[in-house]
């Protein structure tokens, strides 16, 4: 058998290998600690991905604790794999949205289709059913790159591919277009889903001795070290020292899909937690931790689609449409005849144990022995510096004005015959927003509305995010943001339920960066507390930056509202010749 | 009457098409997973839109080798009404129970969007409850429905009239604006619109609900015929 | 094992709109002299050598799942066995 | 005219969904000797002879559009032109 040499733990140190995981001085010598001793190839790499920003949040937790999380509907907020609201009879509303910028800038096809994958992932990973998706797009000026054009087009294609494929509506969505977005597109995608309050799972692996086992796609080279791919910025370099590209297989995940919604019934299921960012690393610490316990895992039991993978690789790998589970032990064999009714595997691949540990086995050597909670919890957390920036202070002291217009209906036309205002009907045609037959209110309207089968209710579900107000004034623009979501559910005859929030800002490293963030959560808490839709999951994409210049502040709002009685929609379009137009608000 | 409603791996308007009889036609329904091999028991056989298999390689061409699809042959062959929906049509095809084959649509990309049909072909068990030349609205989704088949073929068609439905707009390349067609013998359809989407009036249409009503109305008569 | 390639093309009778978008974009990349683009599949099969006639097997499988007949035409290549 | 045959394959290391599918079925269908199977694409394209040598500009096309670098791999055959 090839053996693959790997640098040893002095090595690691003397030669600074870490840092091209990501990893600073601090960082390592903080593992040292926690260890006791020097960390291994394979260790370095567990921590250097758990501590990334993508997955550790270390600079934006200090921004998140600025949301209003709770409220009286608020079944769970942040901190699973979506967030969860009452909607009455026993049902609830599950939804997270989640960023795939880097991805998609690279291969964008692929790597928008995979965003949708994940996102759809963490849904039913909650034991909810997925019953639509939205989007959240920005590109640079259509017409300034080739370049550009293609980002865009292969967007869209993924983005549809994936959603098509696996039969859940992409029922809306939000585009624009704008020079600072030209390097680095925005792809952010949200998934809604349904679920019976009793359905509820958690990713949890709790119980001493029960069997942690792994279902759906095999394990491959593919995106390693993508979590700290994303949270590094753009370079010219990133082409050549890019991970090998995901590939989404949408079929794959609507046979995990119909499994997992099979298995949340059964009671042999303990917890379950998709493998999304940092795959099985995460998935694994963050199980255990959660759960006060540890796992001992047996790596050469994983299912693999490459010969001679090493425990690093297989640690990191980003291979799409896989989940872990955790069952009682004893029931093994159930779990593995539900999933091959669907084609899939499940297999055990470990156990869980009373030491909050994560152990790893390897060719029968530990590859890896490491407390969970020093992974997961103990993350370390950086307040960075914020300072106002030069550009925010001279317009400020700007004085208003407004525009002068002689030619009314020549400026109506050239505003609508910009891309970012004009029709997106290219796009959402594309998309196939009809599939489950409940999509009451199609794309082109406020808000998207889908029944919700059997009752009198909708859902309203829109994506919101104005960023060049946010960029004049983060503060402000927040609050724009929340209250335009708001606007358009309530438009379609929905009260606001609650936000998810994808925060896309440059590098927080600057702290101009970091004010910019700060303000604009400072915005977007204000008006979720005054329209009582607190924030119940989120995601978090930094360092959007291409060589040095960030996109502009894009805090994304995806916000879902309930309708209780479908009679009572409302649309944009007027209805009837000789109706009253009325304008409402200042 | 009782319809079967078969599940592909990847079948995705399965449900779709189950609420569609259950809940506006008010008929008996079962899904059916592709590894059965038995339908005794179902008056009516309907393949539903999708990606079975992901739609890898072509359309359909997996999931004609399920084992469900050896008695949808006899099925055929002994008469019984057999409707194939986009993905499903595309199955039917690939098992040489209807001619010809869909290609990708001219504009290379997955079109989804309301769209108007004309009925061709009034005189079969499906579209029985419709006027010659009516107009339908009737939504599509679909990345492949470019119809074509050879001008022998082509010529059959016309001469038996089995072409049923033609699109009033060509949206998608398909020879002759062909939407669907049926078999020499009557009791197979396939078409790349969804009728099932097009059930409730909420969604936008409900024209649709004809075509499965035409279906059940021929069955009540023929039962009562030989009863 | 004996690698076999099969290639699938469309019938001639057959218009290939992706050869036609794909011919018209190197166009008005500047290749002029690119004419005309068919597109089609290329597929590496491995074979274990078994019992059977592996032509006659890699033939059936094109016959009936590979290729469809209506639209397509194919054609395979079969390696010589590599020795390690 | 020259004819030029190119075969685009995605790289070793990325998925490929639809092979897998597609082995999957060769299998079912009781063809155990097919292992494992790559599906990728095959082009031809007719090339008129220019003052600019045909491999720079069959390369470039493939690196250009043909191919997409990120996932896949290319290879390419010219074919000596033929005199009718
Ligand atoms: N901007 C945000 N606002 C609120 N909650 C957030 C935000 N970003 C992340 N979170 C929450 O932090 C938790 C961890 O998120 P994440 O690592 O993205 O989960 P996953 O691995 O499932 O993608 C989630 O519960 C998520 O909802």
């Amino acid at each position: 058998m090839l053996l693959k040499l790997e640098p040893s733990p002095e090595q690691i140190k003397s030669g600074r290998l870490y840092s091209q995981m990501g990893l600073s001085d601090e960082e390592f010598m903080k593992i040292e600690e926690i260890l006791g001793r020097l960390p291994n190839y394979t260790e370095t790499g567990l921590f250097s991905v758990m501590w990334s920003e993508h997955c550790s949040y270390k600079n934006s937790k200090p921004i998140l604790k600025r949301f209003p999380t709770k409220g009286e509907r608020v079944l769970q907020g942040p901190g699973e794999g979506a967030g969860v609201v009452d909607i009455g009879d026993g049902q609830a509303a599950v939804f997270k949205i989640e960023s795939h910028n880097h991805p998609s800038a690279i291969e964008p096809y692929q790597g928008a289709a995979t965003g949708v994958g994940g996102i759809i992932r963490d849904i039913f990973s909650m034991g909810a059913r997925p019953i639509a998706l939205l989007n959240s797009l920005r590109f640079g000026e259509l017409d300034s790159s080739p370049r550009v054009r293609y980002l865009f087009k292969e967007v869209v294609a993924g983005i549809a591919g994936y959603g098509n494929c696996i039969g859940i509506p992409t029922v809306g969505g939000e585009i624009q277009f704008d020079a600072s977005y030209d390097g680095n597109p925005i792809v952010n995608a949200m998934c809604v889903g349904l679920i019976d309050h009793k359905d509820m799972k958690k990713g949890l692996a709790s119980g001493v001795g029960n069997t942690v086992m792994y279902v759906g796609a095999k394990t491959g080279r593919d995106g390693i070290h993508g979590a700290t791919f994303a949270s590094e910025e753009l370079t010219d370099a990133s082409e050549e020292n890019r991970p090998a590209v995901q590939v989404g297989d949408p079929f794959m995940e609507k046979l995990l899909l119909e499994a997992c919604l099979e298995l949340i019934k059964s009671d042999a299921l303990v917890g379950i937690q998709d493998m999304g960012a940092a795959g099985l690393t995460s998935s694994s610490a963050e199980m255990a931790s959660k759960a006060g316990f540890g796992i001992e895992m047996d790596l050469d039991l994983v299912p693999q689609r490459e010969t001679s993978m090493t425990a690093y690789e297989m640690m990191l790998s980003e291979s799409q449409e896989r989940m872990l589970i955790v069952v009682k032990k004893g029931r093994e064999q159930e779990i593995i005849d539900l999933f091959s009714k669907y084609e899939l595997e499940a297999v055990a691949v470990g156990v869980v144990t009373e030491e909050k540990k994560l152990k790893l086995m390897h060719n029968g050597d530990v590859a890896a022995d490491v407390p969970v909670d020093a992974l997961a919890l103990d993350a370390p957390v950086y307040n960075k510096p914020s300072a106002e920036p030069e550009y925010f202070r001279e317009f400020q002291a700007m004085d208003n004005s407004v525009p002068s217009v002689d030619d009314f209906g020549g400026t109506l036309i050239s505003l609508l015959k910009q891309p970012t205002i004009a029709s997106k009907e290219w796009v959402y045609n594309q998309y196939d927003y009809m599939v489950r037959t409940s999509t009451v209110v199609a794309p082109g309207s406020d808000a998207a509305v889908v029944r919700i089968r059997g009752t009198k209710k909708a859902l309203a579900m829109t994506t919101d995010c104005n960023s060049r107000y946010l960029y004049l004034d983060p503060e402000t623009g927040g609050r724009i943001a929340v209250s335009e979501a708001a606007r358009n559910v309530v438009c379609s005859g929905a009260e606001p339920l609650a936000v998810t929030d994808n925060l896309n800002f440059g590098s927080p490293e600057k702290p101009e960066i970091f004010w910019q963030m700060e303000k604009a959560a400072d915005g977007i808490s204000e008006a979720c507390l005054a329209l009582n839709a607190p924030v119940i999951g989120g995601n978090v994409s930094l360092y959007n930056e291409t060589n040095g210049k960030a996109i502009y502040p894009t805090p994304v709002i995806g916000m879902v509202g309930l309708i209780s009685d479908i009679d009572h929609i409302t649309t944009q379009a007027f209805k009837e010749d000789g109706d009253l137009i009325y304008l409402l608000g200042e | 009457m009782k319809f079967a409603v078969i599940v592909f791996p990847g079948s995705n308007c399965d449900s779709d098409m189950y609420h569609a009889i259950k809940d506006e036609l008010g008929c008996e329904v079962e899904y059916v997973w592709h590894t059965e091999t038995s339908l005794e028991g179902f008056d009516g056989i309907l393949l539903p839109g999708g990606f079975s298999y992901g739609d890898y390689l072509r359309c359909g061409a997996i999931a004609r080798f399920s084992s469900i699809m050896g008695e949808i042959i006899r099925a055929a062959e002994a008469g019984v009404p057999i409707l194939g929906v986009c993905n499903g049509f595309q199955i039917l095809l690939e098992a040489g129970l209807l001619p010809g084959a869909l290609r990708r649509n001219d504009s290379l990309k997955f079109v989804c969007s309301p769209c108007t049909i004309r009925v061709e072909n009034n005189q079969t068990m499906f579209t029985g409850g419709f006027e010659k030349g009516q107009i339908l609205s009737i939504p599509v989704a679909h990345g492949e429905g470019n119809y074509f088949c050879d001008d022998e073929t082509l010529a059959q068609l016309k001469k038996n009239n089995q072409i049923v439905f033609s699109y009033t707009e060509n949206i998608n390349g398909s020879l002759e604006n062909i939407a669907g067609i049926i078999n020499e013998q009557g009791n197979v359809l396939g078409l790349m619109p969804h009728p099932e989407r097009a059930v409730d009036s909420l969604l936008g249409s409900a024209d649709g609900l004809a075509l499965f009503q035409s279906i059940m109305k021929q069955w009540r008569e023929s039962h009562v015929v030989k009863a | 094992m004996v690698k076999v390639k099969v290639f699938v093309t469309l019938k001639e009778s057959v218009l290939d709109p992706q050869g036609k978008a794909v011919s018209n974009a190197l166009q008005s990349l500047g290749y002029d002299e690119i004419h005309d683009v068919r597109i089609g599949k290329y597929m590496e099969l491995s074979v274990e050598p078994s019992g059977r006639d592996i032509e006659t097997v890699v033939r059936e499988a094109c016959e009936k799942l590979l290729s469809n007949p209506v639209i397509e035409d194919f054609r395979y290549e079969i390696e010589e066995a590599v020795i390690r």
